[in-house]
């Protein structure tokens, strides 16, 4: 049964990490302990990873809320130009526009799984929360396909996961991580940034489905 | 510790909010810290709750469940062991095959159907019942199990009086498992409960889950376990002042009382027992009545048409 | 963004077992279809044009993930104003029919009739189209091209390459239209009066006395939105006197109905003419006066025709003398059945508005078997009130400056030169069909005397047809003669949307496209005091390979032709139809249409010349704005230059008569002669001026006491909308109708009389046979008569249309079954009013 | 003020066309008459009165009255109510909620449980397991292999029924489902929007007029002030806010 608790967790560090990325709320990051959760779970999913989400956790205790906000903002929101631009568009289209045919193809594959933005998102598709969440979506419901005996359907989910993941996230999330670590003054940042590229690099999709990948062990 | 099942409310289902005048408020009666809420809406104080989930237990249609249990997995854990043992997960360390909420949550139809499901005695492991805040449930659970003359639960309260043999499973171990027959068979029975969650309007009949546990059980179950099922099980009787509104059908809130084709149906294993039907009726016109051992042939389906009161 | 509910921020993982899992919790995703703003999901405004009927409103579909979902008037158009009437809206369930033809097919039953299956099978493009070049070819090779035949219905003006280049280059001169089966009458009632052959339109915003003539334009007719915005403030306004012998909308909310027995219009219009002059209402600016200034105009007393001084008329007093001196009110009466007070009050109350008079002529004044002189009765009052080009009179039109097809005459070889010049089919100009279009003798359309002349293969057999968007096996009045015409018809193609009646009878089924919504053309229309050109244009892409009729298919005919050695239409489409823009020669069908439709329409868009009107920049331009308004009618634009012979408003014409007597001449007779062969009762000078013909009636009034009165729906597309659920369902806003059924209307007191209630099943016989349909008992017909809506009575069409199309089993009764066949002859006209079908009714 | 959004007819100015009830039947997406309910939205009464040739034909326009004192609401058991009143005074329906039990179909005064031809009613119900839009399910073909079905127009337009114009309303969706009513809501859809009921913009007559009654420069407030208006069955108590003025055939 380890199989489907990893997969469970691999999902939630998809769903944190997504969460970290919106703009910071101190206190509720702290009363959750999101990084804390974070920690836990990376423990058995990526041990690398793990260290600095306990990193953050020390580093959001020490940080202002404000200047949390401030380095968000400076980070992936604007007015000015923006430090690390969050949108996969920026880094995987040649001439670095947004809304590009990646936006395109990314909002296709969320129409495919069933989703559709909510309406108070105003973000683009590609945002790396969303994609991250996208993907805490994908593996939440190969879970439950594998919870309901559905193997099928657990491995569309699977197969999902490894177009999305190969195609639309992976190739630029470490670009973006390290114009994080670069520009930011914040540690927190830097420290998340890492976890990120770590996690998204050490973790990938499994490769086989469940059952044949059990069966060569 | 994260405690991973809290209760979840489905307002389309509570019998309050389909009829403004309802006066049904089983979950309030069985909520010793009340924590519910029904004046302004079915709902639950987080903070007073304790997870019992009596509320659960006793509401006939659903609309308070346990969030994030799946009865379908409870049952292919208990299909196998051997000498099945059921736990909350509340405790450490519980020795059980399946761990979910609070054991308050098993309602009479659950202790009657499991143990015919598993076709074995269902041992709960209550041997920490004694010192949790929830202690109370134990005592619901005796009651339950005296009143529906229940033999197939066992409850217990020492550890050492536990028949518990670990399984080992591993990754492997547990595909192979998934395609065990035993495990299918549980499966098929109850393949349909995982789609409680998504119901979207009022109007959309549902079972709840312990009902169709309950009739999979009766399905599965042998002549004299059938007869124990029955109990849980009513009957419908129609005033002549009907009027063959069929107003009724719509307020059902499982689909038991229908008129597809001009004429109205009573299916006794949709209904639950709500009583909702009678209460609203605007011609006062609907008896629900206690199933009556010699009439077997009413637990089919009671057609229109077999009854001139239905017909119209 | 923010994170929505703390329950995102949670782990599912963390207990040591697997927790079981609901829904993912979501942040940024809704599950499910994704949910937009309040509002109307994404679409687009697309320009186009209803064809329901000819008001041939400029529109606007709404168009949302490639299909039309909705409809409006163009808010561009000053014709009518951005709205449409019902007919609008129904058109969607006609582009989204599910009985829509959707393949070519062929039919496998070699036997043809009604109730007959035709086994149709469906076929490729190819196998269609090879199939009926073939059997042109036939023709040709047997030297006899002047036995195709194209038949058209509706159209647009993309027509004149099917229509007429196709039949004449390759050698027949067969174009058929439908025309005659409208409004020749009327229209030849205006010719025959100030020389306008057309559709007159009204100014209905300055006008003070509205007189309508066996119409309901606010129902049908051919300014309906137009008149529907307008109508409500012209009852403050001005009064509506409305003539006809059922109850229409206009008469229901109107200040007079004069519900007159049918056929009789001729002599309530000269009476009304009679009591104008005698109490001196004419207009003394249009009409001049009396040299002493004087009314000389007494009952009974002849008028020295030099005593009278006419201004912009001619023959005032030859008509009064000839026609209108003993005509008065209480004569009326007696024939029309209307009130002689009535009468009076309708004289004098249009006299006290004058010349702010619409004379609104309609139909039921005019396509009788004698209607020619009712119609030019009619239109004589607006003489008389100086109100023809006046301010809140009736008008002409603004020309629409469009360019025709191309020349095709060189295209022709000598086969098709000398047979295309052949008399046409429908025996147009013989001595008893002058059909005198423009004054011309043969020079319009006998439609419905094409059944007839097939069936007697006079002048010659007809061997091989096309038919386009027409149905005349319904749409014409004594439609049993062209079931049995196309029954014997060799080989009949026919381009359609639906399994129509006249499909039953094809060989060959080409499915068309629905031409509001997928199809490239032009018309032009006018209302309103505007003159519109309007562009059909294809917003939706056609579900299933149907092509354009007057395009696309003509063009894949023409490959076909050249296929099998006559390349010469096929020449004449790639060389000629060039885009004007960039000299590029057509290579497909649809670039076909597109240079076409830019070759006629260039005037209006490509700024070569000022035309007036709208500017409109460029052809992209045209094509998103979707129409051209011309500028405003100019009032008395034709006073002085009327194209009549005398270049007046003849009340005694001149044109007719000089029209009548080469005619006569032609056939080696005199007028006198033509008017016995062509039914009319007039004799000598009378046959010059407006005057009462008494009405024509098949079946006697003995046997067939009650006289049927049709009259069209206002949901009617033009007979294309009886499958449309919501034709059926809304069928009660033809006011007495009722939804999902077809009733015979009849006076409750004459239904008394037989027994009859409401809603009782009722025989109805006249000369064509039996039928059976439910009564509707309803005040609003006269007594006498009986009275039921056209556009039911399907046996064909689809499976809302007919009761049940397996079996050829109508749902009610097709008027043009009940109505004998007949025409009025001066003009080529279908006949449908002025009582001239007698009718049995009995109790079923 | 609170807003209360009425509906002025001009009877004088409506010729009864039909124009609006079709083209609500385009926008709103209701099904074919069916199952003893015609699902028309908006519709017509006709009234005969005299005898020939002096008679009176009147055809009159009706939708949901959207009565200030409504009985629907009154009725609906569910809570909260499925059948409600806006802030802006229009009487809602809440998809999710209604459970179909009809009791406001029977305590309007405008309805009929039963709809026979030539009837009409402001509440129409969805029959309870049977997919809305039938005509469109309809897998049968006129002409085997020939002709199109309805159910082949569904899939080839992705869309029940082909022309359905897509909305979103957080209480409403464009397309109902079975076993719920359904009725007018005046396109809120529209309104919130800016926009006037699709009714209103397709009346080519322009005797609809939409508008805040309590705002006394509305349109719709002028009407009202300035000519005598009537109400459906104003006995009822209902308090309609659809109102007519003037009269069909014209006041001589």
């Amino acid at each position: 049964m380890e199989f489907m608790i990893l997969e469970q967790k691999r999902a939630d560090c998809y769903k944190l990490l997504a969460a970290l990325f919106y703009p910071p709320e101190k206190q509720t990051l702290m009363d959750e302990d999101v990084c804390g959760s974070l920690f836990q779970i990376l423990d058995d999913v990526s041990p690398e990873a793990s260290a600095y989400a306990s990193g953050m956790r020390n580093a959001i205790d020490r940080t202002d809320a404000k200047e949390l906000s401030i380095a968000h903002a400076k980070l992936f929101v604007g007015p000015f130009e923006l430090q690390a631009p969050p949108y996969g568009s920026v880094y995987l289209e040649e001439n670095k526009m947004l809304m590009g045919d990646s936006t395109i193809d990314v909002m296709k594959m969320y129409q495919r799984a069933g989703l559709g933005l909510s309406e108070e998102n105003k973000d683009a598709p590609d945002h790396i929360a969303i994609e991250l969440e996208f993907m805490h979506y994908l593996v939440s419901k190969e879970v439950q396909s594998m919870q309901d005996g559905d193997m099928n359907e657990a491995l569309e989910y699977l197969k999902m996961q490894h177009v999305f993941f190969d195609k639309y996230l992976s190739p630029w999330v470490e670009a973006f991580c390290s114009k994080i670590i670069e520009a930011s003054e914040v540690e927190f940042f830097r420290l998340l940034a890492t976890c990120l590229s770590i996690f998204i690099n050490r973790t990938p999709v499994p490769g086989t489905i469940p059952d044949r990948a059990g069966a060569s062990t | 510790m994260f405690n991973p099942y809290s209760i979840k409310t489905d307002p389309s289902r509570c019998l309050r909010h389909r009829y403004n005048k309802s006066t049904c408020s089983r979950c309030l009666n069985a909520c010793d810290q009340s924590a519910i809420k029904i004046d302004h809406g079915l709902s639950v104080d987080e903070r007073s709750c304790t997870g019992c989930m009596l509320c659960a237990a006793v509401c006939p249609t659903e609309a308070i469940t346990v969030e994030r249990y799946n009865l379908n997995r409870t049952l292919g854990e208990l299909l196998i062991a051997d000498k099945p043992v059921l736990a909350c997960s509340l405790k450490d360390g519980l020795m059980a095959h399946s761990s979910g909420p609070c054991l308050g949550f098993l309602s009479p139809e659950h202790l009657v159907s499991i143990p015919v499901l598993i076709d074995k005695t269902l041992q709960l492991n209550l041997s920490e019942c004694s010192d949790c805040e929830n202690t109370h449930i134990s005592e619901f659970l005796k009651e339950s199990i005296a009143e529906m003359e229940i033999e197939g639960v066992v409850l217990v309260d020492s550890v050492n009086e536990l028949d518990y043999h670990d399984i080992q499973t591993g990754r492997r171990d547990f595909f192979r498992m998934l395609r065990r027959e035993p495990f299918q068979a549980a499966h098929e029975f109850t393949s349909s409960l995982t789609g409680g969650g998504t119901r979207k309007s009022y109007s959309e009949k549902s079972l709840p889950m312990k009902r169709r546990l309950l009739n999979a059980a009766y399905r599965a179950g042998s002549v004299t376990s059938k007869k124990k099922l029955q109990k849980l099980y009513s009957h419908i009787a129609f005033h002549k002042d009907c009027n063959g509104c069929s107003a009724c059908t719509a307020m059902c809130p499982t689909g038991a009382l229908s008129k597809p084709n001009g004429k109205l149906y009573f299916n006794t294993f949709s209904c639950v027992g709500c009583e909702l039907c009678e209460e609203f009726c605007p011609k006062q016109s609907i008896y629900i009545i206690p199933i009556k051992e010699h009439q077997t042939h009413a637990l089919e389906v009671c057609v229109g048409d077999k009854n001139d009161q239905c017909e119209r | 963004m923010k994170i929505k509910r703390r329950d995102f921020l949670k782990v599912s993982a963390a207990a040591g077992a697997v927790a079981t899992l609901g829904i993912p919790k979501l942040n940024a995703f809704a599950e499910g279809e994704m949910k937009k703003d309040l509002g109307t999901a994404k679409g687009e405004w697309m320009p186009t044009t209803c064809q329901g009927c000819t008001t041939w409103c400029p529109a606007e579909v709404f168009v949302q993930d490639g299909r039309a979902v909705k409809v409006k008037g163009n808010r561009h158009s000053k014709q009518n104003d951005g709205f449409l009437c019902p007919k609008g809206p129904i058109s969607l369930q006609q582009l989204y029919d599910p009985d829509r033809v959707k393949v070519p097919m062929k039919r496998t039953n070699r036997k043809k009739g009604r109730g007959i299956d035709p086994k149709f099978v469906p076929i490729s493009w190819d196998e269609a189209l090879d199939t009926i070049a073939e059997k042109m070819m036939k023709l040709r090779k047997a030297g006899e091209p002047e036995k195709f035949m194209v038949m058209r219905g509706r159209y647009t003006y993309m027509r004149d390459t099917i229509y007429a280049a196709l039949p004449k280059v390759f050698g027949s001169p067969n174009g058929i239209s439908h025309s005659a089966s409208c409004a020749e009458a009327e229209k030849f009632g205006s010719y025959f009066t100030h020389g306008y052959w057309s559709y007159r339109d009204y100014d209905l915003d300055n006008t003070k006395y509205v007189l309508i003539w066996g119409a309901d334009p606010l129902s049908s007719n051919r300014m309906i939105p137009a008149t529907i915005k307008r109508f409500g403030d012209v009852l403050d306004r001005a009064t509506v006197a409305v003539v006809d012998p059922k109850l229409n909308t206009s008469a229901s909310k109107a200040q007079e109905w004069l519900p007159v027995i049918p056929g009789t219009d001729g002599a309530l219009a000269s009476a009304i003419a009679h009591e104008i002059l005698v109490s001196g209402l004419w207009s003394r600016e249009f009409v001049g006066d009396f040299k002493k200034g004087k009314n000389l105009f007494k009952k009974g007393k002849t008028v020295d025709e030099s005593a009278f001084e006419e201004k912009h008329t001619n023959g005032l007093v030859k008509w009064w003398n000839i026609e209108l001196k003993d005509k008065d009110a209480s004569w009326a009466e007696k024939i029309t059945g209307i009130d002689d007070k009535q009468i009076k009050r309708i004289a004098k109350g249009m006299g006290k508005a004058a010349p702010n008079v619409c004379v609104w002529m309609g139909p039921g004044a005019a396509m009788h078997v004698r209607g020619a002189y009712s119609a030019m009765a009619v239109e004589a009052l607006a003489g008389l009130m100086g109100s023809i080009d006046h301010k809140g009179g009736s008008m002409g039109t603004s020309t629409i400056p469009v360019n025709k097809i191309p020349e095709y005459g060189k295209y022709q070889d000598e086969l098709a030169k000398k047979h295309s010049k052949m008399q046409k089919i429908d025996q147009r100009g013989y001595l008893e069909l002058p059909a005198l279009k423009k004054g011309k003798s043969g020079g319009g359309v006998v439609t419905n005397n094409v059944a007839s002349a097939m069936l007697a293969k006079d002048p010659y057999d007809i061997k091989v047809a096309i038919g386009y968007m027409n149905n005349f096996v319904f749409s014409n009045t004594g439609a049993q003669i062209w079931e049995k015409a196309l029954e014997k018809l060799p080989f009949f193609a026919h381009v359609t949307t639906h399994a129509s009646e006249m499909t039953q009878y094809a060989d060959i089924v080409i499915p068309s496209t629905i031409t509001m919504f997928e199809k490239l053309g032009y018309v032009k229309a006018k209302a309103n005091g505007y003159a519109t050109c309007t562009l059909v244009q294809p917003v939706v892409k056609p579900l299933w390979d149907v092509r354009a009729d007057e395009t696309e298919v003509v063009w894949d005919l023409a490959l076909k032709l050249k296929e099998k050695g006559f390349a010469n239409l096929d020449d004449y489409l790639r060389k000629e139809y060039k885009d004007p823009e960039t000299g590029m020669e057509p290579t497909n069908g649809l670039e076909f249409a597109e240079y076409n439709l830019k070759i006629q329409t260039a005037p209006l868009w490509d700024g070569k010349k000022d035309v007036g009107g709208d500017k409109i920049n460029g052809w992209q331009a045209f094509l998103a704005r979707g129409m051209w308004n011309s500028s405003k009618y100019k009032h008395k634009a034709r006073w002085g230059k009327f194209k009549t012979k005398t270049h007046k408003f003849e009340f005694y014409s001149e044109t007719l008569k000089e029209a009548l007597e080469k005619h006569a001449k032609k056939h080696h007779t005199d007028v006198d002669g033509v008017m016995k062969v062509t039914n009319y009762t007039a004799r000598g000078e009378l046959c010059f001026v407006p005057h009462y013909e008494p009405p024509f009636r098949h079946g006697d009034e003995k046997n067939y006491p009650f006289v049927f009165i049709d009259y069209k729906s206002r949901l009617n597309r033009e007979g294309r909308s009886a499958n449309a659920p919501w034709y059926q369902e809304f069928k009660h806003v033809d006011i007495g109708d009722v939804g999902w059924d077809d009733v015979l209307k009849i006076n409750p007191s004459d239904a008394k009389k037989l027994g009859i209630k409401d809603g009782d099943m009722v025989k109805l016989t006249s000369v064509t046979g039996t039928y059976k349909l439910k009564a509707k008992l309803w005040e609003g017909v006269r007594p006498g008569c009986v009275t039921k809506c056209y556009g039911q009575g399907h046996w064909a069409y689809g499976n809302v249309a007919a009761k049940d199309y397996k079996k050829a089993i109508a749902r009610g009764v097709n008027n043009n079954e009940i109505m004998p066949f007949d025409i009025e002859r001066l003009s080529g006209s279908t006949v449908r009013n002025g009582g001239f079908t007698g009718i049995r009714v009995e109790k079923a | 003020m609170k807003k209360q959004y009425a509906m002025v007819i001009d009877l004088q100015k409506c010729v009864g066309c039909g124009a609006c009830a079709i083209a609500c039947k385009s926008e709103n997406n209701t099904q074919m008459r069916q199952d003893g309910q015609s699902f028309n939205w908006a519709d017509f009464q006709h009234e005969v009165k005299g005898k020939f040739p002096d008679m009176t034909h009147t055809s009159r326009p009706v939708l949901c009255n959207h009565c200030s004192n409504a009985p629907c609401v009154e009725a609906c058991p569910v809570t909260p109510k499925a059948m409600f009143k806006t802030d802006d005074g229009i009487t809602m329906h809440n998809d999710e909620r209604c459970i179909g039990c009809r009791q406001c179909q029977k305590a309007c005064p405008y309805s009929q449980e039963t709809v026979e031809i030539g009837q009409w009613s402001v509440i129409s119900f969805n029959k309870a397991a049977k997919d809305t839009h039938a005509f469109y399910r309809d897998p049968s073909e006129l002409i085997m292999a020939g002709t199109a079905s309805g159910a082949e127009m569904a899939r080839r337009t992705h869309s029940i029924p082909p022309y359905r114009t897509k909305y979103s309303h957080p209480e409403f969706e464009d397309v109902r489902r079975s076993g719920i009513v359904e009725k007018c809501i005046f396109c809120d859809h529209r309104v919130k929007k800016g926009e006037l009921p699709f009714c209103v913009e397709a009346c080519p007559s322009g005797a609809r007029v939409f508008g805040d009654t309590q705002d006394s420069s509305s349109e719709a407030a002028k009407l009202l002030k300035k000519h005598k208006a009537e109400v459906l069955k104003a006995k009822a108590g209902t308090n309609p806010n659809v109102y007519y003025i003037r009269s069909f055939k014209v006041k001589t």
